[in-house]
């Protein structure tokens, strides 16, 4: 059961990795990065969901993370496949590469 | 003490799925074993019978089809929810699920000769489309944030793969990189959101969630911002401005067929979704939320509009009116609180959409010949000698998305003002009447180079035959947006009956 | 009437052309170009018979509008809007110019050097069942759905079949009119739930008419009154924006003469005809008839733009060498007369619009028949390259000098008689309208001249060397408009007589929610003076 | 427990900044390693065992070994670090602040958890909070969720049973379709590793037939 | 004469030149000249003699103002309180007067136009306008309706445009009709808006005030017949100013037909036209219409005197000012369109001041001269070979005989000298001393004009027939064709004879033609009349005129014929030293009117053109301009880069949500 005076510092950190991982995406370059990235927004969403879960005492957002959790594996498989397709080896791993297509 | 009783009743309180529950997820149900089958018949049919898999997609979707109209007599008016909750069994998912079954249908349709021109695999390409469209179907009945989240992880993992469907071509890898990465970073966002108003509400059901927050008379400012980024996760979904971004690379990168099918089915679960959750669960916080939608369905409008107005690529053009269109519905959802007609009208407009996008992307599709997809204007100069019925359906198409009368197009459009009206929101409609006389000028000045003589010195675009199937897709299409846009009432007292029984109802 | 739904059947004889045509194969240019003059004839006969019944038959309806021929059916019961049709003295003289105009530019496809002639034709009988469909709506979604359905067969025609200049021209000429219609949509929602709020879910006008809009007080001044803004007001705006740009009214007229200018011939004569005047048109049944107190309070503005575009129109004529944008601004100048003839809100004036919506039809299709003949004879429009055509074409000469005079008002022609009655309302209004009106018709007898003479006096130019009279076939075309100008310069009582007996009904809903503005008329000032004998 | 968990949180936001921040990608792997550990520890902290255990498996025992392979693989050269006057990395701060500082002023001012509240949040205007709300409910109306309990209701027959008896039955909808979803992503990893890069075998009898069959034949 | 019958006779009157018009325009051209000549010419000779079957009925009938009315059909009809106007044709005696001339002196000319137009290749439409000119001139004249007579005025205006473009091929005479076409189309608009302020203000007064006998008049049902007008024009009372107004506009529309300042400039140019158009249309039948305008709408101008005033002034002027211009001109047509716009200008005078029948008698005597003197003329450019310069002529008598007898006897008439214009014109200058604005001032003009007409018409003589040949043609010349003298002959002996025969049974004051039309002009209902001069009075004023005429002679025949005297050094002086330019440059109206009418508005054509229909287009343009500027801006915004991307979902994402949570926090 998390405390009434932890919770908000324990969202706040959900918050803080959330925000951190979108901060990841806007400034690297490299996709494997900017993957992981993504990947630490989903932890902090499990971190708030989890937290909410302990504060309220509900175990639908435990439940809740495990979808997630899923879910991140299930993205990561095919989003690193397709990474080692496009930036096959030997290529620069930059994600400023994929602009043939704009405007 | 409540409280007591409700501990001593935990460990009893195993609720298990019955038959009843299985019934409303029948089409569902029927569109996933068709997915699984497909996977296995991959494997088993020879690759010269590939054409065999799409005639078994298009069998698996009439099934679902003929399921889920029947489903809509079988939920009646009131509808019911199954599965404890998570998913809904009521008129509006089967609305939906017919508007996204004949989708793909129709979408199969004419795959198999654009990928036989593109070289383009054929086998995982009908289970992916089944698993797009089962998540699609699943989104539509959605009633909880997790059914919500996973069918929109669903069909978005299928639509990455499927965008980089062309391993062959380079565009297509890039397509689903970007739609790939920046849909997780959406798709988060929608997540962070989804903690939210889990956390402030104590529910992922979306009937308690409605009924918590009408009992949170004072504002939650968490659960606001919950919502919001709900809001922004979904709107990248339906490619509304300013989370369109992705849209124009990836229609336009994607394989045509491919990106038929996402431009038009995705819009209509993921609007589905949209309608539950805003015009029916979140309600009450109507005053909270609508300004944040308001203000992205005239982006949407004013973006999509405005940049549609200098493209020289057909299938960006598309892909920014789409984003246009998405404003245009989002009008009607904006306004859904309280006045029946929003509802009605988007629902309406999804479905005018359907078919006319369907339309003009088949057409793209059709056309799209051996070499290079159909893309830039130039390869459309001269369609019109060559081509006119093709031709002309695509004007009829373009006529439809710009609302001119006698096409579905107008009366979607007409209803979204009338909703705007009727909510006294006379700004929004200017908007809507604004964007919608820019969007005149790109849609037409496409038919205009249909007129015009090919250039002399430009090698002429190799049109392919039209083929059967291709015409018949045409046909249907180019039928359906006349029908609705003259039998007005019929798709209108369906849509009346999809709205007035939605769940989760408050 | 004995039951037998003609207005359907007006209605939907030349969409059902239209698919007949589909089945012919391309290659017989005779057929389908004859079965559109079959279409378009049998629909002169159908139209000839409903004008008849006007004419001679009572109107039924308890309305505010009498009207006849009455169909009504659900369309969309949800929002209410029916299938609500019917005819009365304004719409019935209309829609024979419709019919008529429509067959002449049937008659006048050329067969032979239209490229796939078959579309051509359907197109065509699209557009007169939208037209017509505009004419006989009494249902206001209904209406806009033609009124904005009619664009679409007209974009194509215009954009598949006219001159290199057609793109530009035909995008102008839609964006326009599609920014203000779209308006119009708005204000038609507006009246929707105004009568929703009042317990009529519906669009339909006579409903609409009797449940009028709440009428605002506009402050009054010597002379004017200062519009109040108030919904009514947008409502009327949006409604006057949509038929001032199909009018078109100066300021909103641009996209009229480079559309004309690159119209081919037969499209041109039934879009100068006929589409032009469904803005006029719109005005009378709709404009004037809801919107009694916006109108009121903006008399002013709108009777000084209608003189705006007579002399701006004018001007513009005196000042061009292009034959077809003479006609096209002549068109705005007399257009500017109709709308001159509504806003004097007067019985004459209004009588006088509806006659010279049918007068200026005939005569400007005419004059574009005949620029189309100079032109497929000269191969030039450039009036300062042609001359003396009158002793090449002496037939073509006869039939051009009618038509002339009649588009300048020549008394004795039908022009004169819709321009006379207009002027008279107009002096009802404010004296001096009548006056400008005169220099109009003045500045119109100058640029008339000018082109007429341009083209036919004067030496043998060039051009003009070794052009053939008119063949037969287009002497029968351009007869029957000569022939009309003149017979409806002295017997325009036909016409009057339809037209009247439908006006009062309009005038006395225009004057519903007339508020007391003293308009100063010589009558006035005479009676200040005079002295007492 | 607090205290424990303030420092795990810290530790995990640290180790966060090293995701973003490290030059190298190894090092961002392994600080998101790190990272995901130390959530995994909070988890165990916060009571939910079974999580905790998921998440070490699935996260740094599964997906964080593939990425460390990937990049094994692809041997990615170090990044530049990012510009200072980057409009992203700017944009990106504050949102980090921005939206950091409105969940914790939300939260904050949410947690004043009034007793009088507990039962008739409507009444009670002022003192209105995240718990109120979720306890305020009427357990009768919602019999598939458990929520509101004294401490450590939710795990008196043990977390993990706890979850999975909610997950086989109440959520057994969600569940099945993460299995759809996970072979979809097996379906697409297949696909798109796959190392022939062609489309169907040109076989010109096939084609032949083709013409014959149904769906390109005739116009 | 009943209703029924007066239809009749009126219809065959305008059916004839009708029919005759429609057969040689249609089908003269394929059946050759003979059948054109012939039909042009019976149908106005049937023309005439239905004419003089009217006339002998009107003649025969009881004293007193005989005006039957009758409806053709109906025009339009607005019903009740709207415009409800009939075809209605009405014969009196002005109406018959005026029949008379047109049809008779119509069918000389016609018969005279039979050997002009003989080598012309388009004699066919010739006699188709001429018939057709006819046809609208009986209209103008027959029509008891407002608007009826408009349409009759603007056909004759047409026909005037057609004849004087007729020769359409020189771009001279093709000017000279668009000019005369819409300087009428000035009078029409002054006509309809006079009609329109009728309508308004006189239609709907009521026929009579109450209490007084008025049970027969009609009820005001806004028809514009005249007779309904003119019923109820007198309940308004003298010197209205409503009354003034419209009749200022009817005035305008007749200086506007009779080439009356400041709207003449339109008739010398006019001159372009065949040779019996001139003497028909431009000298004895159209151009006088004003005058018969003014007559029809007495009842109206007895009640404006200010009006009335102005009417007498600006045909005074007129007349003076044409005089001085014919004196210098040296194309023979442009003397003789000069001395008819003075001349007219003496009729309009006369009906200004009121003596409606003195001015009616001018313009029955001048019809005849003044299409002598045309027709002379014509035979005189025929003979010449269409030299039309008086400067190449001279000393033609010898060679045209009969011409020059003819010449001489209408240019006497036209001095007033024993001939028919002497009767008439002091016959109305007489009533000048009495009448009229500030008389008798205008009287002292009035017979200073006659020394102007008496100089220019013996120099006109003089030049062209005395002294010897100037060129070649002039040597040369012969006698016309009979069919080209005879009508010359019959209309010199009118002009001889009318003069002295009208006026017998009363030397002065009322004569035959005062007798005939008076009743006209003191119907029930019109006001004062023009008080006719007594006996001595009368006398002394012929004497006077008369004696003004003789000098004007004698001057110009010591001038021009003996020139034993040479004015030009008298203009040589300072003062004077302008007149002989302002005359010979017609007073440079036509440049006035260029300047100040014509340019301005041409260039104000040129200018809309160049600045108008852009700047109402630029909003379009503009719109366009910024759309394509935002789309490129959203354009470039789509730089392809998915970090760009995703900082634009992360930028709105911010706003929205702490947006929307600061509001709700704020809200709580």
């Amino acid at each position: 059961m998390l405390s009434q005076a932890m919770f908000p510092w324990l969202l706040l950190t959900a918050a803080f990795l959330f925000t951190l991982g979108a901060l990841g995406v806007l400034i690297r370059r490299n996709p494997l990065v900017v993957f992981m990235c993504i990947e630490l927004m989903l932890n902090a969403v499990n971190l708030a969901l989890v937290g909410y879960s302990s504060y309220l005492n509900s175990e639908e957002g435990q439940v809740f993370a495990f979808m997630v959790i899923v879910v991140a594996a299930a993205e990561v498989v095919v989003g690193l496949g397709l990474l080692t397709r496009v930036f096959s080896i030997g290529r620069e791993l930059d994600v400023d590469d994929l602009d043939e297509m704009k405007q | 003490m409540r409280t007591v009783n409700a501990l001593a009743a935990l460990p009893l309180a195993t609720a298990t799925p019955g038959w009843r529950d299985l019934v409303g997820l029948l089409p569902e149900l029927i569109a996933a074993g068709g997915f699984l089958a497909l996977m296995l018949l991959d494997l088993v049919v020879p690759p010269a019978r590939r054409t065999w898999l799409a005639v078994f997609s298009g069998a698996v979707l009439v099934g679902a089809l003929a399921v889920s109209v029947w489903g809509w007599y079988d939920a009646g008016s009131a509808g019911r929810s199954v599965f404890f909750g998570a998913f809904a069994y009521d008129r509006l998912a089967e609305f939906a699920n017919c508007v996204i079954l004949v989708t793909t249908l129709l979408t199969v349709v004419i795959s198999p000769g654009y990928l036989n021109r593109r070289r383009l695999h054929h086998g995982e390409y009908y289970s992916l489309l089944m698993a797009a469209t089962v998540g699609m179907m699943l989104l539509a009945g959605a009633t909880s944030l997790m059914v919500i989240f996973l069918a929109i992880e669903l069909l978005s993992i299928s639509l990455y793969i499927l965008s980089g469907f062309s391993r062959q071509e380079e565009r297509s890898q890039e397509a689903a990189v970007k739609y790939l990465l920046l849909g997780s970073f959406a798709s988060a966002f929608l997540l962070f959101g989804m903690a939210l108003v889990y956390g402030e509400t104590g529910h992922t059901q979306l009937a308690q969630i409605a009924e918590a927050m009408s009992r949170s008379l004072p504002v939650d400012p968490l659960l606001v911002g919950g919502i919001i980024l709900m809001f922004v996760g979904l709107a990248f979904k339906v490619s509304a401005a300013p989370f369109h971004a992705w849209t124009p690379d990836v229609y336009q990168g994607a394989p045509t067929s491919v990106t038929t099918f996402m431009s038009v089915a995705t819009k209509v679960a993921a609007f589905i979704v949209i309608i539950r959750l805003f015009d029916d669960a979140f309600a009450s916080y109507y005053s909270r939320w609508s300004a944040v939608v308001i203000a992205v369905a005239i982006l949407s409008m004013v973006v999509g509009n405005l940049a549609a107005l200098t493209q020289n690529s057909i299938k960006r053009m598309l892909a920014y009116s789409g984003i246009a269109q998405a404003g245009y519905i989002l009008i009607g959802v904006a306004v859904g609180v309280g006045i029946p007609l929003g509802v009605q009208g988007a629902l309406y407009y999804l479905a005018a959409y359907a078919f006319t996008n369907l339309g003009a992307f088949a057409v793209v599709t059709v056309m799209s010949g051996q070499g290079e997809d159909l893309d830039s204007y130039d390869h459309l100069r001269g369609l019109w000698r060559r081509r006119p019925y093709v031709a002309a359906a695509l004007a009829f198409f373009l006529l439809s998305l710009a609302g001119f009368p006698f096409t579905a197009g107008f009366f979607g459009k007409f209803l979204v003002f009338a909703a705007a009206i009727q909510a006294h929101n006379v700004a929004l409609a200017l908007w809507g009447i604004g964007t919608s006389a820019v969007s005149v000028f790109y849609y037409l000045r496409v038919t205009l180079i249909m007129f015009q003589r090919p250039k002399e010195d430009a090698p002429a675009y190799e049109w392919p035959r039209t083929g059967l199937a291709g015409s018949a897709v045409l046909l249907v299409t180019a039928a359906g947006t006349l029908v609705l846009g003259v039998f007005v009432v019929l798709v209108l007292t369906v849509a009346t009956m999809a709205q007035a029984g939605t769940l989760p109802g408050t | 009437m004995n039951g037998f739904p003609w207005l359907t059947a007006i209605l939907l004889l030349p969409a059902a052309g239209a698919l007949i045509l589909q089945v012919i194969p391309g290659k017989a240019a005779d057929l389908i170009k004859g079965v559109t003059v079959m279409v378009a004839a049998a629909e002169v006969v159908l139209v000839a018979i409903v004008v008849h019944g006007v004419a001679t038959t009572s109107a039924i309806g308890g309305g505010p509008l009498p009207m006849h021929y009455v169909e009504q059916a659900s369309w969309i019961p949800a929002i209410g809007a029916s299938y609500h049709l019917g005819v009365d003295g304004v719409s019935a003289w209309i829609l024979a110019l419709n019919a008529g105009v429509f067959l002449l530019g049937a008659l006048v496809v050329p067969r032979r050097s239209t490229e796939r002639l078959k579309l051509f034709c359907g197109l065509m009988l699209l557009a007169e069942a939208a037209t017509t469909g505009v004419l006989i709506s009494l249902d206001l979604l209904l209406f806009y759905v033609f009124w904005e359905g009619m664009l679409i067969p007209l974009y194509f025609l215009l954009a598949f079949y006219g001159n290199e200049n057609r793109g530009r021209a035909t995008l102008k000429f839609v964006i326009y009119t599609v920014a203000g219609s779209l308006l119009m949509l708005l204000a038609i929602l507006y009246l929707h739930f105004q009568a929703l709020a009042g317990g009529h879910n519906t669009f339909d006008l006579e409903v609409l008419l009797q449940n009028p809009l709440p009428v605002q007080t506009g402050v009054a001044l010597p002379f004017t009154t200062i519009p109040t803004l108030s919904p009514a007001m947008f409502a009327f705006l949006a409604f006057a924006l949509a038929f001032a740009i199909k009018l078109p009214m100066v300021p909103f007229h641009t996209w009229l003469p480079d559309l004309y200018e690159s119209a081919p011939a037969p499209v041109l004569v039934f879009f100068a005809g006929v589409v032009s005047k469904m803005g006029a048109y719109g005005f009378i049944r709709f404009g004037i008839t809801l919107f009694s107190g916006p109108v009121h309070q903006l008399q002013p503005l709108l009777v000084a733009l209608a003189i705006l575009s007579i002399l701006y129109g004018a001007m513009m004529a005196l000042s061009q060498t292009d034959l077809k944008r003479i006609v096209a601004y002549a068109s705005i100048s007399h257009l500017g007369f109709i709308a001159l003839g509504i806003f004097s809100l007067d019985q004459n004036g209004i009588d006088g619009a509806v006659i010279q919506i049918l007068n200026h039809g005939i005569i400007i299709a005419g004059l574009f028949l005949v620029v189309g003949v100079v032109e497929a004879r000269t191969g030039t429009r450039d009036i300062r390259e042609l001359g003396g055509l009158q002793k090449r074409m002496p037939w073509l000469y006869v039939f051009f000098l009618v038509i002339t005079l009649g588009a300048l008002g020549l008394p004795g022609t039908n022009g004169f008689v819709g321009e006379v009655t207009i002027m008279l309302g107009a002096f009802q209004y404010f004296w001096l309208l009548a006056v400008l009106a005169g220099l109009g018709v003045l500045l119109a007898s100058w640029y008339m001249l000018r082109m007429h003479q341009g083209m036919m006096h004067g030496p043998v130019r060039a051009v003009t060397e070794k052009v053939q009279d008119l063949r037969f076939r287009e002497g029968l075309v351009l007869a029957p408009l000569a022939v009309l100008i003149v017979l409806l310069g002295v017997f325009p009582h036909p016409v009057g007589t339809v037209a009247a007996q439908a006006v009062p009904g309009y005038v006395t809903l225009a004057d519903a929610s007339q508020h007391p503005v003293v308009v100063p008329t010589v009558a006035h000032v005479s009676a200040l003076t005079e002295v007492e004998p | 427990m607090n205290v424990l968990l303030a420092i795990l949180l810290i530790l995990a936001a640290i180790s966060a900044l090293g995701v973003v921040f490290s030059s190298k990608t190894i090092y961002s792997a392994l600080s998101l390693v790190l990272t995901v550990a130390l959530l995994a520890a909070v988890f165990l902290v916060l009571n939910a065992q079974f999580l905790f255990v998921v998440q070490l498996i699935v996260y740094a025992g599964a997906v964080m070994v593939l990425f460390v392979f990937i990049i094994a693989l692809l041997d990615p050269a170090a990044e530049d670090r990012p510009r200072i006057f980057d409009l992203r990395l700017i944009l990106g701060v504050l949102a980090v602040a921005g939206l950091c500082t409105a969940v914790f002023v939300a939260a904050r001012n949410d947690v004043t958890y009034d007793t009088s509240c507990t039962t008739q949040a409507v009444t009670c205007m002022h003192g209105y909070t995240v718990g109120s709300l979720a306890a305020t409910g009427d357990n009768t109306a919602d019999p598939f969720h458990t929520f509101g309990f004294p401490e450590n209701a939710v795990n008196r027959a043990g977390n993990v049973q706890t979850v999975a008896n909610q997950i086989f039955h109440t959520y057994v909808l969600p569940f099945e379709i993460t299995s759809l979803l996970l072979l979809v992503a097996a379906v697409g990893a297949v696909y798109l590793t796959r190392r022939v890069a062609v489309g169907p075998r040109r076989d010109p009898q096939a084609e032949e037939r083709w013409r014959d069959d149904l769906v390109e034949g005739g116009e | 004469m009943n209703a029924s019958t007066a239809a009749l006779l009126a219809g065959l009157v305008l059916l004839f030149p009708l029919a005759g018009s429609a057969l040689c325009g249609l089908i003269g051209p394929v059946l050759g000249r003979r059948f054109v000549n012939l039909a042009g010419t019976l149908s106005i000779g049937a023309a005439f003699v239905v004419t003089l079957v009217i006339f002998v009925q009107v003649l025969g009938a009881a004293s007193g103002h005989q005006s039957t009315t009758a409806t053709l059909w109906n025009w339009l009809n607005l019903g009740p309180g709207n415009l409800n106007v009939s075809v209605d044709i009405t014969i009196d005696q002005l109406s018959v007067l005026m029949l008379l001339v047109i049809t008779g002196v119509g069918l000389l000319i016609h018969v005279y136009s039979v050997g002009y137009m003989e080598h012309d290749p388009g004699a066919a439409r010739f006699f188709s306008y001429m018939n057709f000119f006819i046809f609208s001139m009986a209209l103008l004249v027959l029509a008891a309706n407002m608007v009826i007579l408009i349409i009759g005025w603007a056909a004759v205006a047409l026909s005037s445009y057609l004849l004087i473009g007729f020769w359409y091929e020189r771009e001279s005479a093709v000017l000279a009709a668009r000019k005369a076409f819409i300087t009428q189309v000035i009078g029409d608009v002054a006509l309809v808006i006079a009609a329109i302020l009728i309508f308004v203000n006189l239609s709907a007064v009521p026929a009579c005030p109450p209490n007084e006998k008025c049970a027969g008049l009609p009820q005001a049902l806004h028809t514009l017949s005249l007779p309904q007008i003119f019923a109820h024009a007198s309940s308004l009372g003298v010197g209205s100013p409503l009354i003034t107004l419209i009749c200022i506009l009817l005035a305008v529309g007749a200086f506007a037909k009779s080439a009356q300042f400041p709207l003449h400039t339109w008739l010398p140019d006019a001159m372009e036209g065949p040779t019996p158009v001139s003497a028909l249309i431009h000298a004895a039948t159209m151009v006088t219409a004003g005058v018969y305008l003014i007559a029809r709408f007495h009842s109206l101008f007895d009640l404006a005197p200010i009006a009335s005033g102005m009417v007498a002034c600006v045909g005074m002027g007129t007349a003076v000012m044409a005089g001085f211009i014919a004196l210098s001109q040296v194309d023979i047509k442009r003397v003789i369109a000069y001395s008819t716009m003075s001349q007219i200008g003496l009729m309009i005078f006369a009906v200004g001041i009121g003596a409606y029948a003195a001015g009616m008698y001018q313009f029955l005597l001048h019809a005849f001269f003044k299409a002598l003197l045309f027709l002379a003329a014509g035979n005189v450019i025929h003979a010449v070979h269409d030299e039309q310069d008086i400067r190449e002529m001279g000393g033609l008598d010898s060679r045209m005989r009969v011409t020059a007898w003819c010449f001489l006897v209408g240019s006497l008439a036209l001095a007033g000298f024993l001939f028919a214009g002497m009767f008439s014109k002091e016959d109305l200058l007489g009533f000048g001393m009495i009448n009229g604005p500030g008389s008798p001032a205008l009287y002292i003009v009035g017979i200073g004009v006659n020394v102007l007409t008496g100089l220019y018409a013996f120099r006109l003589y003089g030049t062209t027939f005395r002294g010897e040949p100037r060129s070649e043609a002039a040597r040369n010349a012969h006698e016309s064709k009979a069919v080209m003298l005879w009508p010359v002959v019959i209309l010199a002996g009118l002009s001889a004879l009318a003069g002295w025969i009208l006026q017998w049974p009363v030397a002065f004051g009322p004569h035959l033609i005062d007798a005939f039309l008076n009743p006209v002009f003191t119907s029930p209902g019109s006001g004062p009349i023009a008080k006719a001069p007594q006996l001595w009075p009368g006398v002394l004023g012929f004497v006077i005129g008369l004696t003004c005429s003789l000098i004007g002679i004698a001057i110009a025949l010591r001038i021009w014929v003996r020139h034993d005297l040479d004015p030009s050094r008298a203009l040589a002086r300072p003062g004077l030293r302008l007149l002989p330019r302002l005359s010979f440059n017609k007073l440079y109206f036509d440049e006035l009117y260029d300047t100040l009418l014509v340019r301005p508005t041409r260039a104000l054509g040129r200018g809309l053109r160049r600045v108008g229909d852009p700047v109402m287009d630029s909003w379009i343009k503009g719109v366009s301009d910024v759309a394509t500027d935002f789309s490129s801006v959203f354009r470039s915004v789509q730089t392809g880069l998915i970090r760009d991307y995703a900082s634009y979902m992360v930028l709105f994402v911010v706003i929205f949500t702490i947006g929307v949570m600061l509001a709700a926090g704020l809200a709580r």
